[in-house]
């Protein structure tokens, strides 16, 4: 019964979205972008129990002595700080649409002071990254990963001036392996080629996964393979 | 520049500062950014949800009236009564709080993964499996008023066959032995230069990530000598 | 009463109960789900069916086993989106045969999460699979936890949990965006074994760069499947290869009669080359 | 010789890490601007927006977000700066919420302080953003002032002297859209170009241009592709009207760094390869 019900529904609910698509006549055709905002409501719910669980874990940490905890302080202190100053509108009314870039709002400051930066320079932290990774990563180990290694090398010098006054100078009747040439033609067809193969697996695989989960195959997240 | 916006402009970048350093290694500034980014995202976001979804959306759509202080455009809106039916997925959802009742929450989980599955399969169907096959659709050999276009049809060929070949590599059911063995390596060449050429391809924009990062430190550096 | 339901009544003339515009969509579509439908089936009735070696696969339970001689934990990470993402559901599977695997060789488990609902739903299987293997005495709450829905928030957590608790080995299955280096890169540098999978093309070459082991694509779908060697989940599998059959063979006749258009110029072909191609019409 | 054989087979993350920030930050201390001579889809936009009537009637529309901006922004100062030097009437309106901040700081950076001379509302307007994403052109098409019924700061429509000879998009000469995603160029073309013969000129970020190569020249007149296609542009701007040399460089600043950071990570792939075939000899 416990187990049952969730199936059932699945397997209706699925079964009804998959179907909508071919009955042109209303509720059917705006159904799918109704059932998105119910989506984004119940992710508002769903803030209860993950800011909850944000609470109680870091609370049970530092309630059992935790080396770290100073900084789960700092958790618990920028997470109601945040909170309070959002719902008690500090500065000035948040418009309702969720627009708060309104001069004087501490919503704003906070966000303008720590938020947007931390996002940024962790977003930015990936030109190392990205760096470290074509040291390691390219390197002629085997037929795969040099044909790995000359494609990335080729897109790479394309896209310095570098690789075009490179190949300048060959004759016309080599145009061929001009390094402009190359960048283009490397990323309109072997690239596509082998991105296309990738998006028709994954739709193949989507398809069968989406199945097996409406006709209740597979299960594992409401727990177990047999109920 | 306001006293505000200096005050702001400092603390942002001394927090990306503080991001940075992790770079070198794992330290206490990096570990007071990050615990303080933490909290004060997940708030954020929560705030956002509540403004933009659970108001606008949900209360205001089933209790117009309730909310016209802060929603004018709420005063000239019927209710809307469909809007009651996440609302209780969304008080089945909160039966997890409740151990003895916890099961109940699975009923909202299993509209959402019913709703994910159904969608999911007619687009993905439409965009990628149906849309990705016809495009590869193309002649093999390509004819000018000129004449025959070798490169160009040199170049659909390695198209429609790199196509073939990567699609190979996928097959869970053959051993790939043999012809089939030798036709999904060459998938595997295919997926590599894709790999290699999308990886040297975004180099790029995340370079470009830097520059931005780095021109706010230099503004930030210039505050200090518009101070002193 | 609401937009939603009140032009349920119509009586215009051209009432259309079926969209004929995508009758293609519908041909395919069955064709598909039955090829599907009919290999489960089959193997329901018990028929053992072959499917290929998946190098990333085999070493999940090596790496699980290491994490456990080493005494440490195992990171799962089930991508950066929301149930609303397929992927998320695949990789939430994927933690169930994991978590299985953690219960068995008493392995340390953890799984930080940026989403309340992945958080809900990754407890529940983490708990049906500690319960499946006969270890409820091990299953805490909070294996599954959540940080934050803010992506870089997320990202800046799960560094700082790989430089101080060193997992051994790290899983990250599901729907990632730009983090996927980030995490590889971090991941890299404790020295843990990395097995990756997604469906974001545009992450996959971080992953295959950094990581020992990745799953490409539709790989990640089948993981689930292979990993609980579940007769009627591999079926499905097998399944889908005659959605690639089906797929090949579209091509290559397509790109034939392309071909045949090109070289003749003869209008039978090319009428024969439009009819062809209309199997393919996208009416959104 | 110790430090060699660190640098070969044992290269801390961390060299790898100071050499990056090295290779953006010296060339960007330094103004290392490098100069790109024009690709010919860029040019041709270029030839396009030269070869209109002076007061031409062109959209600029901004259809991107804060996290593109050092790609995005470039390229809108250089048409602003082109479109204003030729006399046109810019239309500036934005399809994305997050583009209106962006068409703002165009208006203050280049137009209010490089062209004190000109007009607003008669030289150029600030429109906005407005709700509606493709579906907004599309109105557009058919009745400009029924969704833009005041200028961007709440000015009666009628009450702007540029916006007197318009009703429909088909009044305008072109379009320019500055994107970075959906809706966007592709969305442009679409929706106003190829259904009225709007010429339509894009310039988006580097992983948009690849999809974009399609479209050109037919229904496209030319495509700035990332901060390599803005640098592009802003050449072509500069050697017809070197006034804007030294203001108009901001994409080839920014591809200083870029074309050294490339440098530097094309050397490390070497360096790598040489350390693993050394390394290899060695055992």
């Amino acid at each position: 019964m416990k187990k049952r019900i969730p199936l059932i529904i699945i397997f209706c609910v699925g079964t009804l979205f998959v179907l909508a698509i071919f009955l042109p006549f209303p509720p059917f055709p705006a159904m799918e972008g109704e059932v998105s905002v119910w989506f984004d409501i119940l992710k508002g719910f769903a803030f209860v129990l993950g800011g909850g669980n944000l609470i109680r874990v870091t609370a049970d940490k530092i309630r059992k002595g935790h080396p770290d905890r100073f900084y789960l302080w700092v958790t618990l202190v920028g997470f109601f700080g945040m909170l309070g100053v959002g719902l008690l509108q500090l500065g000035g009314p948040i418009a309702s649409g969720g627009d708060f870039t309104t001069e004087g709002l501490w919503f704003r400051r906070i966000y303008d002071g720590i938020f947007a930066p931390c996002m940024a320079a962790i977003f930015s932290t990936l030109a190392f990254f990205v760096s470290s990774a074509a040291y390691r990563a390219f390197r002629a180990k085997n037929r795969e990963a040099t044909v790995l290694l000359v494609a990335a090398f080729v897109i790479l010098l394309g896209r310095t001036p570098l690789g075009n006054s490179l190949t300048a100078w060959l004759p016309d009747f080599l145009s061929f392996l001009k390094i402009p040439w190359l960048f283009e033609k490397i990323l309109m067809y072997p690239n596509t080629a082998g991105q296309r193969a990738i998006l028709i697996g994954i739709a193949l695989g989507i398809i069968s996964n989406s199945l097996r989960l409406i006709l209740g195959v597979e299960r594992s997240y409401l727990g177990g393979e047999r109920s | 520049m306001t006293m505000w916006d200096m005050i702001v402009l400092w603390i942002g970048g001394a927090m990306t500062l503080m991001i940075f350093s992790f770079l070198y290694k794992d330290n206490p500034f990096y570990k007071f950014a990050e615990h303080l980014f933490v909290g004060v995202s997940a708030a954020f976001w929560m705030v956002k949800a509540i403004q933009t979804t659970m108001i606008p959306n949900m209360w205001a759509a089933i209790w117009p009236k309730s909310v016209t202080a802060i929603l004018h455009a709420a005063q000239h809106t019927e209710p809307n009564y469909v809007r009651l039916i996440p609302l209780g997925l969304g008080l089945l959802l909160l039966s997890r709080l409740i151990p003895r009742i916890a099961w109940l929450s699975r009923w909202a989980m299993a509209v959402l993964i019913g709703f994910t599955s159904g969608t999911y399969l007619v687009r993905y169907l439409q965009s990628d499996f149906i849309a990705q096959i016809r495009s590869t659709i193309i002649p093999l050999v390509v004819v000018t008023p000129q004449g025959l276009d070798v490169t160009q049809s040199l170049l659909n060929c390695i198209l429609v066959f790199g196509v073939l070949c990567a699609l190979m590599y996928f097959f869970f059911s053959l051993e790939h032995r043999g012809v089939v063995g030798g036709i999904s390596h060459a998938g595997i060449w295919v997926l590599m230069v894709a790999f290699g050429a999308s990886f040297g391809y975004t180099v790029m924009a995340r370079i470009s990530l830097l520059i931005g990062r780095i021109d706010y430190l230099g503004q930030w550096l210039q505050s200090f000598g518009n101070i002193l | 009463m609401s937009s939603l339901l009140s032009p349920l009544i119509l009586s215009t003339p051209d009432f259309q109960y079926f969209a004929l515009d995508k009758i293609n969509l519908f041909v395919i579509l069955i064709l598909l789900v039955t090829a599907i439908l009919f290999f489960i089936l089959k193997a329901r009735q018990g028929k053992r069916l072959y499917i290929r070696k998946i190098a990333g696969l085999e070493a999940v339970e090596e790496a699980v086993g290491r994490a456990t001689e080493m005494g440490k934990s195992v990171l799962f990470v089930p991508g950066s989106r929301d149930l609303d993402d397929l992927q998320t559901i695949a990789g939430l599977s994927i933690l169930g045969s994991v978590a299985k695997m953690t219960a068995q060789y008493e392995a340390r488990l953890d799984v930080p999460v940026n989403r309340s609902l992945v958080m809900a739903a990754g407890q529940e299987t983490v708990k049906e699979a500690y319960l499946a293997v006969g270890r409820p005495d091990l299953y805490k709450p909070e294996i599954v936890h959540y940080i934050t829905d803010e992506q870089f928030g997320y990202v800046a957590a799960l560094e700082g949990i790989m430089v101080r608790e060193r997992p051994a080995a790290c899983f990250y299955m599901g729907a990632f965006l730009a983090e996927s280096l980030i995490l590889a890169e971090t991941g890299n540098s404790i020295g843990a074994i990395q097995i990756a999978g997604t469906a974001m093309p545009v992450q996959l070459p971080f992953f295959v760069a950094a990581c020992d082991y990745t799953l490409i694509g539709e790989e990640l779908f089948a993981a689930a499947a292979y990993l609980s060697q579940d007769r009627r989940m591999i079926g499905s599998l097998k399944g889908q290869d005659v959605g690639k059959v089906v797929a090949m063979s579209a091509i290559v006749i397509g790109s034939l009669l392309a071909t045949l258009v090109a070289l003749t110029g003869s209008s039978f072909v090319d009428s024969l080359f439009r009819a062809f191609i209309r199997l393919f019409a996208l009416n959104y | 010789m110790n430090i060699l054989k660190n640098l070969l087979f044992q290269l801390d993350r961390r060299i790898i890490y100071v050499a990056i920030a090295l290779a953006v930050t010296i060339p960007l201390v330094f103004h290392f601007a490098v100069p790109l001579n024009p690709s010919p889809i860029v040019q041709s936009l270029f030839d396009a927006i030269e070869a209109l009537p002076p007061e031409s009637k062109v959209i600029l529309s901004f259809d991107y977000g804060p996290s593109t901006l050092p790609e995005n922004d470039p390229m809108a100062f250089a048409f602003a700066r082109h479109l204003l030097t030729r006399n046109h009437r810019i239309y500036m309106m934005a399809l994305w919420a997050t583009g209106e901040r962006n068409l703002d700081y165009t208006i203050e950076q280049v137009i209010e302080k490089e062209f004190p001379g000109k007009v607003y509302g008669v030289d150029y307007v600030k429109l906005g953003y407005k709700a509606g994403d493709e579906g907004l052109i599309n109105t557009l098409f058919k009745n400009f002032k029924g969704m833009y019924t005041t200028d961007g700061h709440g000015t009666n429509i009628n009450d702007i002297p540029m916006m007197k000879e318009i009703t429909t998009l088909e009044d305008f000469d072109m379009i320019l859209n500055v994107g970075s995603g959906r809706p966007g160029t592709k969305e442009w073309i679409q929706y106003a170009g190829d259904r009225g013969n709007i010429p339509i000129g894009g310039a988006v970020t580097a992983v948009e241009a690849l999809l974009l190569y399609p479209y050109y020249p037919r229904q496209l007149k030319g495509l700035l592709g990332g901060l390599q296609g803005a640098a592009e542009y802003e050449t072509a701007l500069i050697s017809k009207y070197p006034q804007f040399g030294i203001t108009g460089r901001q994409a080839q600043v920014y591809m200083g760094p870029q074309a050294v950071a490339h440098c530097v990570i094309l050397l490390l792939v070497i360096l790598g390869n040489v350390s693993y075939f050394v390394g290899k000899r060695r055992k």
